[in-house]
């Protein structure tokens, strides 16, 4: 047990399912000799060999592509694809292959694989490096998109996403990498996928979100509860299937809601609770649904990134409209 | 086939000093071909195919594959099937590459591979129930099936990148198995198809690329796909070995197929071969090739249809008569026959089915969805 | 003016301004000799020559990707991307670049691309023939989504579409290419984008759909009507940007709203809409928000696909369930 | 350069009779440099480049791309400016390519062709802005800016297939002009590279694509990119002509791509130049190069340093002298420090600035999300 950063936590469940399962691969650009570019698969190659731990050409829609071909032959390909910004050609084989095979195939194949990759801004990177656009991935059936806020969870979730018999994408918030650390066990012990973690509770409102914004989300639940306003904090961590039976439970105790995500707002995935709040929730609603998210524009430039990324001010703003309002 | 006549200096070394412009790499396209369109032997034919007796399963394949094949667009147009891409004219293709995998092998490729499916184990009842709308078509749940061949990939070329995957675990796992590849020419033009031909050379993998260039796609000639002048030399930029073979000669398929797929099998890395065919049919039941292209060139390509050369082969050798031809037809439309019965009488899907492969475990978030659609009997308004 | 049907229309708007605009091209696999496989570019390459309507290689990527180049040198250029299962290859062009080539450059090089594409199951095509996915374009800042819904609509807004100075993706839903005809003058007058139609009006609940979903609302709307139920029908047209005002003026007015799309649900864009209703329109709502929508798997082949289809008797239940629930 | 040697069959062609095994198509991938390691002349030089005066404005082209890459990485590591990619060791390469392009062609480049952008015309200031992360650097606002260049694309090889957009509308507008687009080895692996490279070919569009090849794509050797011993054989597949030229060799580039660019301009249809080249710097600031390369490697590559080569050669021919270097190395420092304090003092952008170039009109569906971070005054917090 030792305190970790989130991308160090990455690293030790890579490692353990590695050598826990000759199954394991890990593939990409960079993930090798460079041991990722953002140290994620650092030692690995020594470790496993170049067998085990591929660097690829430079072809997202390669990478992918083969991932549900070692997949459908029974390995476990955990692919790296270094931004989300150049995850947009592998999504044709994600959306027609990959979440499908099990399906097109009645069973008779499957597609075990993982995807990883670095999302969100706010680390001054270049211009396409600052993409959260996970709602391309969670519209899709047959797909889980999983998002970890903390290395603990970073190491349980990517555990069970490795161990899951369907496709799974990982989005690491790049923000999140180095950002604090956490004591993390390297037990093998995963965490449920599937299911929301609710990180405080609080009878006043609810604040769901997951990845990044779970830091801001949870520094406004700290600074409105010193004035007595209690904040219960959901970090939904799978985004897709989404679990609403413990975010409708929360709704029902607060009667109010605020979703926050560093994603544009428009059919972002905050759009999807909101709407089953406005729907199985609506009873229990004591104010509108606010969402403090990404604005619908392109990810600026560092200039400009910190006036995108849903600030505390702006979150708290909207839990104060709400009690306003009740 | 591709290959460096000299050994090609390696870019880096080509920094070293030299004349002002110098040669630094030659490659070469070769075509195999064993019987001429009247099925007339050009040259000794390779061992395998000297007993004329032999090549008698491979005919027989393709003939079946040309009577469901014909099965299959009736039905179509009698309103029991939906749309159907028919392989008639590509058959020898089909046919000897099904014939020359080994069981194990693992084939991935598009929706005209009828006649190696039918080769490979899948059951025609499967076929007919894909192409009728019904997911169970891709079980491949028959006692022979090659329960690990990948479904028909209707994207076009995304299977390639496919292909690499299968044969990376084939060879991590020290495995002599070739994944074989099928594309089409219009296949050629699209980046997954070169990414995959790209890697599976840097990893030296078990993978035969194999383009049935049936010189159209829908509507689009050959030439419009790509200005060279063959799709084999697109081996080239990927740094490994491809060649050409008459397409409608069976001989000459099963034969570099064959050889390829030793090479694969030993470990001498990826091969790309271009079958040269002709697409006789419409692309589709939904097409009318009339409108793109001449009957002249049609009829053209008629006169080296595949089955009729490899019957008089046979027939010249005497391996094949007039009636073990109008036998095996008979016996072959017994069979359709009984596939087209099973494939009319199969139940439906039941509306639930939509919900029961989607995940391992469907995930509980959408069980109520799975109960809504279960829940609605009947016939849907 | 004649009758036509959907899909001539949309060749009727092509060949309106390709006469009319030289820098107008039309591109894409099987458009020219062949008339495309629906037939909607059927004669333009005769009238236009082969150099304005250009039968690429089979590669979606470099159609959307030469679209951005030939979109930046001031031509505008109307692509075809087969169906919309084959889109997938073009979305890093049309996310990465379409969408932000403008604001990249400070407005230095714009992207007046048209992309158009046949969309939606009920032909009983093959599979990856039938797929919904607006989502995946709605969600990207600077693209325009636009779904017509009878022949007048794809004609009015095609020309709008090709003249609009930004990047305009125009889903065609296959099912209504051939489902009925209209009288539709050929003009050159386009219908305003970024603008909801209101196609009947009603006082006790509101409809809102695009698409070929309008067909099966509207006929529920006309069975209602027959009780005295008053169904305001709203074709979105433009899925993105949306606009939610004339949306919230029909729920202000019924409190009651059920969205129809055939898309799956989950982060369907009518999870963008009632979102907005949960927010903005909570005070007038009167019942909770219903989706009737494709559901959250693989749109399944011919034999299943109208169970996977909103059917008029889904959308009859969920707004009888609205008008109890009052 | 790959040629067919002899007229290349046809496929359809290959069809008819003929010998079992035969040669259908041959190509060849040549080699350009006159000038050695150490800027002695290896053949005769071509005719622009005799006069070694002439050479003059290249060299101090790559002179200042050298000192303001030099800085770029200064302010980088002085935290006065976001990751940049230094292009040390490739000024030969990208000026080059620069000099060559006529002023109304359309550069489509990388992240790593500053060399070639200040040729053309961008401002050190605007680059600098952009690496400082301010989308303002992209608009080229200079007197003599390169108005309808491409913005830097940071998507590896996506830039391709816009190449050919804009040649297809030169070609249809019949204007004489050329699309130049530049990828690295890394890119050549990517399915947009050759989607774009075979629609060139089929459309004979004026098309020059440059392979800067530095060897290494961040950490990956360029020998884990492909097979091919050339990546100048990539236009093979194409059916295009490619060739390889020592890209250390500004003279080689220079005329290697002027002639090129003569062909394309003329109607001769695409062309790919493989240049021949290596990073001398860490692939982007936030790169540690020892991670993954030797210092042996590094150490060798740096003896081909294309900056010192053409200054031997200069000199040698009296066109140049240490006074010279001095003079200009003092003038172009100047000129850098006047761009950084240009960079350094220009206000930052507005929050608003965010939504201006969306649209060409911002709908009004955004416009209250405009008015919000336009609200938003003082420091994020
Ligand atoms: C990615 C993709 N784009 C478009 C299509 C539509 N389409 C189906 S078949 C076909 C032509 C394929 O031609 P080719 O590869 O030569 O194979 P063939 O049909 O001739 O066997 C096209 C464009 C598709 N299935 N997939
Ligand atoms: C599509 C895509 N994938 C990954 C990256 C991350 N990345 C940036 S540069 C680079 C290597 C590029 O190598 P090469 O093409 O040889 O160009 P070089 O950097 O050597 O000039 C990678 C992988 C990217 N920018 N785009
Ligand atoms: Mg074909
Ligand atoms: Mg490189």
């Amino acid at each position: 047990m030792s305190e970790i950063t989130l991308v160090e936590a990455v690293n030790l469940a890579l490692a353990h399912e590695l050598a826990a399962d000759p199954r394991v691969l890990v593939l990409g650009e960079d993930v090798g000799v460079n041991g990722g570019v953002f140290r994620a698969t650092a030692g690995l190659l020594e470790r496993f060999g170049k067998e085990r731990v591929i660097d690829t050409p430079l072809a997202e829609g390669l990478i992918a592509g083969m991932s549900v071909g070692l997949a459908a032959q029974g390995m476990r390909p955990v692919a790296e694809i270094q931004f989300m910004g150049f995850l947009y050609p592998a999504l044709d084989q994600l959306i027609n292959h990959a979440s499908r095979l099990r399906n097109r195939t009645r069973g008779r194949l499957s597609c075990p694989l993982v995807l990883r990759t670095p999302c969100g801004a706010g680390i001054h990177a270049p211009e396409h490096h600052s993409e959260s656009t996970e709602t391309l991935l969670a519209h899709i059936p047959g797909l889980r998109v999983v998002v970890p806020s903390s290395p603990a969870r970073a190491y349980g979730l990517l555990l069970a996403a490795i161990r899951d018999p369907d496709p799974v994408v990982f989005l690491e918030p790049t923000r999140l990498y180095r950002l604090g650390k956490e004591n993390v066990r390297d037990d093998g012990e995963a965490l449920p996928l599937d299911a929301c973690f609710v990180l405080r509770d609080g009878a006043d409102v609810t604040l769901v979100t997951w990845g990044a914004a779970v830091h801001e989300t949870l520094a406004v639940a700290d600074s409105l509860a010193e004035e007595g306003i209690g904040a219960e904090v959901i970090d939904v961590a799978t985004i897709a299937p989404l679990d609403m039976q413990t975010i409708l439970e929360s709704v029902e105790k607060t009667g109010r809601c605020v979703i926050v995500h560093e994603a544009a707002r428009n059919v972002g995935v905050g759009a999807e609770i909101a709407a089953r709040l406005a729907d199985e929730g609506l009873l229990t609603l004591q104010a509108p649904v606010k969402r403090v998210t990404g604005y619908d524009t392109v990810v600026p430039l560092a200039k400009l990134e910190q006036r995108y990324i849903p600030q505390p001010h702006r979150i708290e703003a909207a839990v104060r409209e709400l009690l306003e309002a009740a | 086939m591709p290959r460096s006549v000299e050994l090609a200096p390696r870019s880096r070394r080509a920094l070293k000093a030299g004349a002002s412009r110098e040669c630094v790499a030659r490659f070469e396209v070769h075509c195999t071909r064993f019987l001429d369109a009247d099925g007339r032997p050009v040259a000794e034919l390779p061992e395998p195919a000297r007993d004329a007796r032999s090549l008698v399963p491979l005919y027989r394949a393709m003939l079946l594959t040309r009577q469901f094949d014909q099965r299959a667009v009736t039905l179509q147009r009698t309103g029991r099937l939906g749309t159907y891409p028919s392989s008639y004219g590509q058959e020898a293709a089909e046919v000897a590459i099904g014939a020359a995998m080994a069981r194990d092998d693992v084939l991935l490729g598009t929706y005209r591979e009828t006649g190696a499916m039918l080769v490979r184990g899948v059951e025609m009842h499967e076929i007919l129930a894909y192409w009728g709308g019904d997911e169970r078509g891709m079980a491949y749940a028959g006692p022979n099936a090659p329960r690990q061949d990948f479904p028909i990939s209707v994207p076009i070329a995304t299977h390639a990148p496919h292909a690499v995957g299968v044969a990376y675990a084939f060879k991590l796992r020290k495995e002599p198995r070739v994944a074989v590849c099928v594309v089409g020419d219009g296949g050629t033009s699209k980046g997954d198809f070169y990414e995959a031909l790209n890697a599976a050379g840097v990893w030296q993998l078990p993978v035969l690329f194999v383009v049935v260039n049936n010189q159209w796609a829908i509507s689009v000639p050959r030439d419009l796909q790509s200005r060279a002048p063959t799709l084999a030399q697109k081996a080239i930029g990927a740094g490994i070995d491809g060649e050409q073979v008459d397409g409608n000669d069976a001989i000459a398929v099963y034969h570099t197929v064959s050889q390829a797929l030793l090479s694969c099998r030993r470990g001498g890395g990826p091969r790309l071969i271009e079958a040269l065919t002709y697409r006789l049919s419409d692309h589709t039941t939904a097409d009318d090739a009339r409108r793109y292209r001449s009957e002249l060139e049609v009829e053209r390509a008629r006169s080296l249809d595949p089955v009729p050369r490899l019957r008089a082969y046979l027939e010249r050798e005497g391996a094949w008569s007039d009636a073990d031809e109008q036998a095996l037809l008979a016996e072959q439309a017994r069979l359709v026959d009984e596939a087209v019965e099973k494939y009319l009488s199969a139940p439906p899907p039941k509306p639930g089915a939509m919900f029961e492969h989607l995940f391992a475990t469907l995930p509980p978030a959408l069980e109520a969805q799975r109960e809504a659609v279960e829940a609605e009997e009947g016939e849907p308004s």
